[in-house]
């Protein structure tokens, strides 16, 4: 087990490392400075500030420095804001995207659970056509669509929700959660329901049955904790997804969360933040891949973990 | 006076597939007596296993019984309620597989999913209990520091043992009848000996009544008392093991006894029986084996043949015995 | 027809597999370990064991399916161990191999008359078009199957007219050996023995050398001169077939002869089985000395120190056991 | 026991023995049908995935023909004609700056249509090329390249996908601006280019997986050993048996690829990293129409319509052939 858990975390760190290269190596390679947008600034002003940032030394040095100061958990200051520590902007920020992830993530694995063992269970009777045509257009509508969309219909015309959330009530979670999470619980109920319709025809069920026990808990008991594995595999890369990827979301709603604050300034070429939140989501999603295979062990015994 | 344990009365049983109705049981009956071993010989597609699952309720759509009775013990299955029919599974009848491999839970160890058939049996019984018994059964299989192996999960178990920890969870509830689906057909022959051994063994020990359904005559002729052999859905002869083995009626049955290698020596040709296995969706309206009976006759291609008996009980659905065919004196009758 | 002309030598044969478990762990897999006979021409050589015996394995790897980890393999005389790709297939003409799996072994994509001429193409042996066509058709023929029907998929087919289709595509580069391997395990009772009757006609037309791999030792009887017991990689018993069965020396086959299960319910009912313990170990894992000493009801101190011998007991039986006569 | 009740009427002639042409009539084998025919038939049975296909005919139809019938250019501004709701002239309405709203979306089409058929195209000759050659020559080779792959599996897409994108954009300029650069690529623009580029660079690990995967099993199947052993050269072993049995499986994830790639590029354009102006694609439009969500919805609501209509018709048509094309489906 430990050898395992050492093995996976070795690769995790070499997929951060090689991460953490290209973006620093695709960022300094841009051609044009972050100062040159602004006219007014001459040549002297330009030359001090980059000296400041520490941008006119050869790339690998600065390669060797950023690695350095990001191991002692520094992670510069912004250009753009200046004075303004990226590892502040990131711990003021993030919380918003982290809660609004999590809310969103809930929703997805619980009710995408819920939805694909109905429809699994009551394969081609109208409940699960209706859940599956929804759950269908669920995977087709881009998220910003079904967030404006959403936003112009509940909240604009009908009033039922703010659209603009500091996330400070429950209500203000409604429309961005629900944008957010469409796409991976439409997923999840796909996944869910064709692993549950596998599972039934499992020889295991049928002996099951035969033992005699109740249909609810051949499907609870026997069904249900193999028909969950696939979604398992799925909700980590997910959760890392909807906490990095609601960037859309974030700006649609005005949420000061991490999102929105990365695409600005990726637009304004400012490497430390662009560095910064690009470390930090890639730890988190490569973290949460690390967790969920450890974690899938555990859950399925057939892998075997103790040797 | 012997009462029946299990009765059977015209079964029928279909699958309604897109390109069809699969008709894998079609009109069978037949009877068993406590403490028997039942005996169902056929090649896949006979419909040996559907008619079997069909008494455990285990048809699933696109299947379903489209007509006859199930009796067990006096009482119709199919009129049982909910609770009788859950008891009716694993406490009067139990059933073992073909493949022991996916027919454990993969997820649940070993003791978990026994615990489940004791409690079944016994309601809410303390864990001691259930442990005492699990061990208990364990043993009784013949599966070494069974306290161990309660805390295993099933990949950890090799293939024969997974059969002895099937046969003891299908013991827990002490049932009446135990159907065994080809419970040794996946198995190496030194563990298919293991296997059969134990079957034994324990039916002497409990008495309890099995249908052995299974494709081997050689397993057939050991564990048996009475045989049923299946052909195309339908049964086509059925007696004692004694009967069925040196007084085979139906040419089907002689075909295949006679096909055997195994009393062969070498460079003595086999005698095979000709053609191909039935096609399910096209059945030929009369003998399902007509197209490949060497004895066939004009009759056997459009009608449905009838049974008919000896004294022994012996009973064979072939037209060859109609007393009309022998009239004609043309029928080859291969000894 | 058995004559003494050795036909395939194989000489201290070694097959092993290097994998990887779930946890990437490397172990090793001796599928067959240190194996040495030879095949007669004309002859009939049977194979049997349980899974995870190495008998498919040694199968294959004299086709040089495998590349050998140790050993040599000699057909008529020729080293063809080391043969590659030109050099080799001639000796890919003269060897076959017949699948268990009637419905793996015929690429699905393939006609019937495609694949038997694929056979035909890569040896190039017709010589036009019309000559391709008659050829196979000649072939279906032979094999029993409706030569109408050559332009049909594998999967239109039964097993046992799928398994005649492989017999077809081996016999048509004219081959001196085949090995088949399980031919009819995966059929219906009824067809078995249509196709064991087909593959003996084929060997007396044809002059055929046959390596029978089986786990049926009923169907071994019947269809083998010599037959060849293993187990974990290793033969326990060799010898000629009616010998094997009155005789048997290794007391793994003693077993296994009696595990059959018998047709007649008199003899079935009255007989008394060697019922052996456990199950056949692992073949990453095996155990010391003689592999059997673990089921062996007659294991002494010395089968875990040494490896038994495989010798011969006088008129070609082979057995290897520390107690052979003694038991 | 129903059959007994009628057996005394069988006539006694008919109890002589049959002849074998007699019992051959019993036995028909079923026509003959191929993998192709025999998939073609599935699909066509499948109602949902046929009108799919039809919904991207129609879709296809209107945007490669519909804008050079439509009165209006895409980039055509009529002044006095801003902001107007559906209408006769304009039945999408117009937008801020008064151009046709219709002809932005036909056009818009093209762009996302194109964007997705050319990636998947892309995708898929990168990720079977890898897939074939890691599968093929497995060990040590095989290890390596499926780590490599593992680690882009992993990197956040998004995220890469981002920088990628704002990185080449400058290159590019450079290069469409030199005098050398082909006409085609400047009439595509920087956006575009640069979309190509991050969808080829990190969407072909799936398809790269599922070659590599279908070339391992097929390899190890039965009728491959077969061809070995009657002498089949390695190029013959995968031109006749290894792609015809896997072509299947790739065409469907290919044909899923598309509707991703359209995905990808209309997300891509919402933020603002996609086409660059005049030029229109749907997720640019819907992105220009959030500025007036409040007052004039359906500026968005045409654009974002369209999109989805796309994908979904797509996935719908590409699970559609999955079925159709499947062999596990098949017996």
């Amino acid at each position: 087990m430990l050898k395992y858990v050492l093995k996976r975390l070795l690769v995790s760190l070499l997929t951060l490392w090689v991460m953490f290269t290209l973006t620093f190596f695709l960022m300094h390679l841009t051609p044009g400075s972050p100062f040159l947008g602004d006219n007014k600034i001459t040549p002297e002003i330009f030359a001090n500030l980059e000296a400041k940032y520490g941008l006119d030394k050869p790339i690998l040095v600065q390669y060797e420095k950023y690695a350095q100061n990001i191991l002692k958990g520094d992670f510069g200051e912004s250009i753009k804001l200046s004075g303004q520590n990226v590892g502040e902007i990131i711990s003021r920020k993030f919380p918003y995207s982290l809660k609004l992830g999590l809310f969103a993530s809930a929703i997805a694995i619980v009710i995408g659970t819920i939805l694909g063992t109905i429809s699994a269970l009551k394969k081609n009777t109208s409940a699960d056509r209706v859940i599956m045509l929804v759950v269908t257009i669920g995977i087709a509508v881009p998220s910003f669509v079904v967030a404006t969309v959403s936003m112009v219909l509940f909240g604009v015309k009908l009033h039922m929700f703010p659209t603009v959330s500091n996330l400070d009530t429950l209500s203000s979670y409604i429309l961005p959660g629900f944008a957010l999470s469409f796409f991976p619980l439409s997923f999840i109920t796909r996944l869910m329901r064709s692993s549950m319709l596998d599972v039934i025809n499992q020889d295991y069920i049928r002996t099951a049955r035969a033992k005699g026990l109740s249909e609810r808990v051949v499907i609870f008991k026997h069904g249900l904790r193999n028909g969950i594995l696939p979604v398992v595999t799925y909700a980590g890369p997910m959760v890392a997804g909807v906490l990095t990827g609601s960037f859309v979301i974030e700006s649609i709603f005005s949420i000061p969360g991490l999102g929105s604050s990365f695409v600005t300034s990726i637009t304004a070429k400012d490497y430390p933040t662009v560095m910064g939140v690009t470390i930090f989501l890639g730890t988190l999603l490569i973290f949460m891949n690390f967790l969920v295979d450890i974690l899938y062990r555990f859950v399925d015994p057939r892998i075997n973990i103790t040797k | 006076m012997v009462k029946e344990l299990l009765k059977i009365n015209d079964l029928k049983v279909s699958f309604f597939t897109p390109a069809g109705e699969v008709k894998a049981v079609n009109g069978i009956s037949y009877t068993l007596e406590p403490g028997k071993v039942l005996g169902i010989v056929g090649e896949s597609g006979s419909g040996k296993s559907v008619s079997s699952y069909s008494i455990m309720g285990l048809i699933d759509k696109p299947g379903k019984i489209v007509w006859g009775s199930i009796t067990f013990n006096g009482k119709d299955v199919s009129a049982m309620n909910r609770s009788e029919r859950l008891n009716f599974s694993g406490n009067e009848v139990a059933m073992i597989f073909q493949d022991p491999m996916t027919c454990l839970n993969p997820v649940f160890t070993v003791g978990n999913q026994l615990a489940e058939s004791l409690r079944h049996k016994y309601g809410k019984i303390s864990k001691e209990e259930v442990r005492k018994r699990s061990i208990e059964l364990l043993t009784l299989v013949g599966i070494n520091v069974p306290e161990k192996r309660l805390s295993q999960y099933p990949h950890e178990f090799s293939g024969g043992m997974r059969q002895r920890a099937m046969i003891a969870m299908a013991l827990a509830g002490a049932p009446k009848l135990l159907i065994a689906d080809e419970p040794t057909t996946a198995l190496d022959v030194t563990i298919q000996a293991q296997i059969l051994e134990l079957l034994k063994d324990i039916q002497k020990k409990t008495g309890m009544a099995i249908v052995l359904i299974t494709h081997d005559l050689g397993i057939v002729a050991d564990m048996a008392d009475d045989v049923i052999v299946m052909y195309g859905g339908r049964i086509v002869e059925q007696g004692s093991v004694y009967s069925i083995f040196h007084n085979s009626r139906h040419p089907y049955t002689k075909g295949l006894i006679r096909s055997l290698p195994d009393l062969k020596k070498r460079g003595e040709k086999l005698i095979p029986i000709k053609g191909n296995p039935i096609d399910l969706l096209n059945l030929p309206k009369g003998c399902a084996f007509a197209p490949r009976c060497e004895s066939c006759l004009k009759v056997c291609i459009n009608h449905m043949p009838a049974e008919y008996a000896t004294e022994d009980g012996h009973r064979t659905a072939c037209w060859l015995y109609d007393e009309r065919a022998n009239n004609s004196g043309e029928v080859k009758n291969n000894g | 027809m058995v004559n003494s002309e050795v036909l395939l030598e194989v000489n201290n044969l070694k097959q092993y597999f290097h994998i990887r478990n779930n946890l990437g762990e490397k172990a090793s897999v001796k599928a067959v370990d240190d194996v040495t006979f030879n095949i007669y021409r004309g002859e009939t050589l049977g194979l049997v064991g349980e899974s995870g015996s190495g008998k498919t394995t040694l199968g294959r790897s004299i086709l040089r399916i495998y590349d050998l980890t140790d050993g040599r393999i000699k057909f008529s005389g020729v080293d063809i161990t080391k043969l590659r790709k030109d050099k080799l297939l001639p000796y890919r003409k003269k060897m076959q191999y017949i699948f268990q799996d009637p419905y793996a072994s015929l690429d699905p994509r393939m006609t019937v008359s495609d694949i038997v001429g694929e056979a035909l193409d890569i040896h190039k042996l017709a010589s036009s078009k019309k000559d391709r066509e008659d050829k196979i058709r000649d072939l279906l023929k032979l094999v029993g199957l409706n030569t109408e029907h050559s332009s049909r998929y594998p999967h239109e087919f039964s097993g046992g007219q799928r398994q005649r289709i492989g017999i077809a595509r081996a016999i048509a580069v004219e081959p001196e050996f085949i090995v088949c391997d399980e031919p009819v395990s995966a059929l219906d009772v009824s067809i078995r023995a249509q196709i064991i009757n087909t593959l003996e006609e084929m060997q007396e037309r044809l002059n055929l050398t046959y390596l029978f791999i089986s786990h049926d030792l009923g169907v071994v009887r019947h269809t083998c001169d010599r037959v060849g017991v293993m187990y974990l990689g290793h033969f326990v018993e060799l010898v000629e077939s009616e010998e094997l069965y009155k005789n048997p020396l290794h007391p793994y086959t003693q077993a296994l002869l009696t595990a059959i299960p018998e047709p007649d319910p008199e003899m079935a009912k009255k007989r008394n089985r060697i019922i052996l313990k456990g199950e056949i170990p692992s073949p990453v894992n095996p155990p010391s000395g003689c592999k059997f000493r673990t089921r062996c009801p007659f294991a002494k101190d010395l089968c875990s120190q040494q490896i038994p011998e495989f010798k011969d007991q006088g008129n070609g039986h082979y057995v290897a056991c520390h107690f052979t006569g003694k038991i | 026991m129903r059959e007994m009740d009628n057996t005394a009427v069988l006539e006694n002639k008919l109890f002589m023995p049959a002849t074998e042409s007699e019992k051959a009539t019993v036995e028909i084998m079923r026509p003959s049908v191929g993998y192709w025919k025999d998939a073609w038939r599935r699909l066509r049975a499948n109602k949902v995935a046929i009108g799919a296909l039809v919904v991207i005919l129609l879709v296809l139809l209107a945007a490669v023909i519909g804008p050079m019938l439509s009165p209006y250019k895409y980039d055509q501004i009529i002044k006095g004609s801003e902001n107007l709701s559906p209408n006769v002239q304009h039945i999408f309405g117009t937008d801020s700056l008064g151009r046709d709203l219709f002809t932005r979306t036909m056009i818009g089409a093209r762009i996302s249509i194109a964007v997705g058929v050319v990636a998947a195209i892309m995708i898929s000759i990168i990720g079977i090329l890898y897939g074939a050659v890691s599968g093929f020559l497995g060990g040590w080779a095989d290890i390596v390249m499926m780590r490599i792959v593992d680690i882009v599996y992993s990197v956040p897409t998004v995220l890469i996908v981002i920088l990628l994108q704002v990185v080449l954009k400058d290159p590019i300029d450079k290069y469409l601006s030199s005098a050398n650069s082909p006409a085609f690529l400047k009439g595509l623009g920087v956006g575009l280019i640069s979309i190509f580029f991050v969808l080829a660079l990190l969407y072909w690990v799936d398809m790269a997986r599922i070659v590599r995967g279908q070339i391992l099993a097929l390899k190890e199947q039965e009728y491959v050993l077969a061809a070995k052993v009657l002498g089949a050269s390695s190029r013959d072993i995968i031109s006749k048996h290894l792609i015809p049995n896997c072509i299947g499986q790739i065409i469907v994830v290919a044909t899923l690829k598309i509707p991703e790639a359209i995905f990808v590029e209309s997300f891509l354009s919402f933020i603002g990293l996609g086409v660059s102006i005049p030029m229109a694609s749907l997720g640019s439009l819907s992105q220009a129409a959030l500025k007036g969500i409040y007052s004039y919805p359906y500026m968005l609501i045409f654009p974002a319509a369209t999109i989805s209509v796309i994908i979904l018709s797509m996935n719908l048509f590409g699970d559609g052939l999955r079925d159709a094309l499947d062999p596990r489906m098949k017996k």
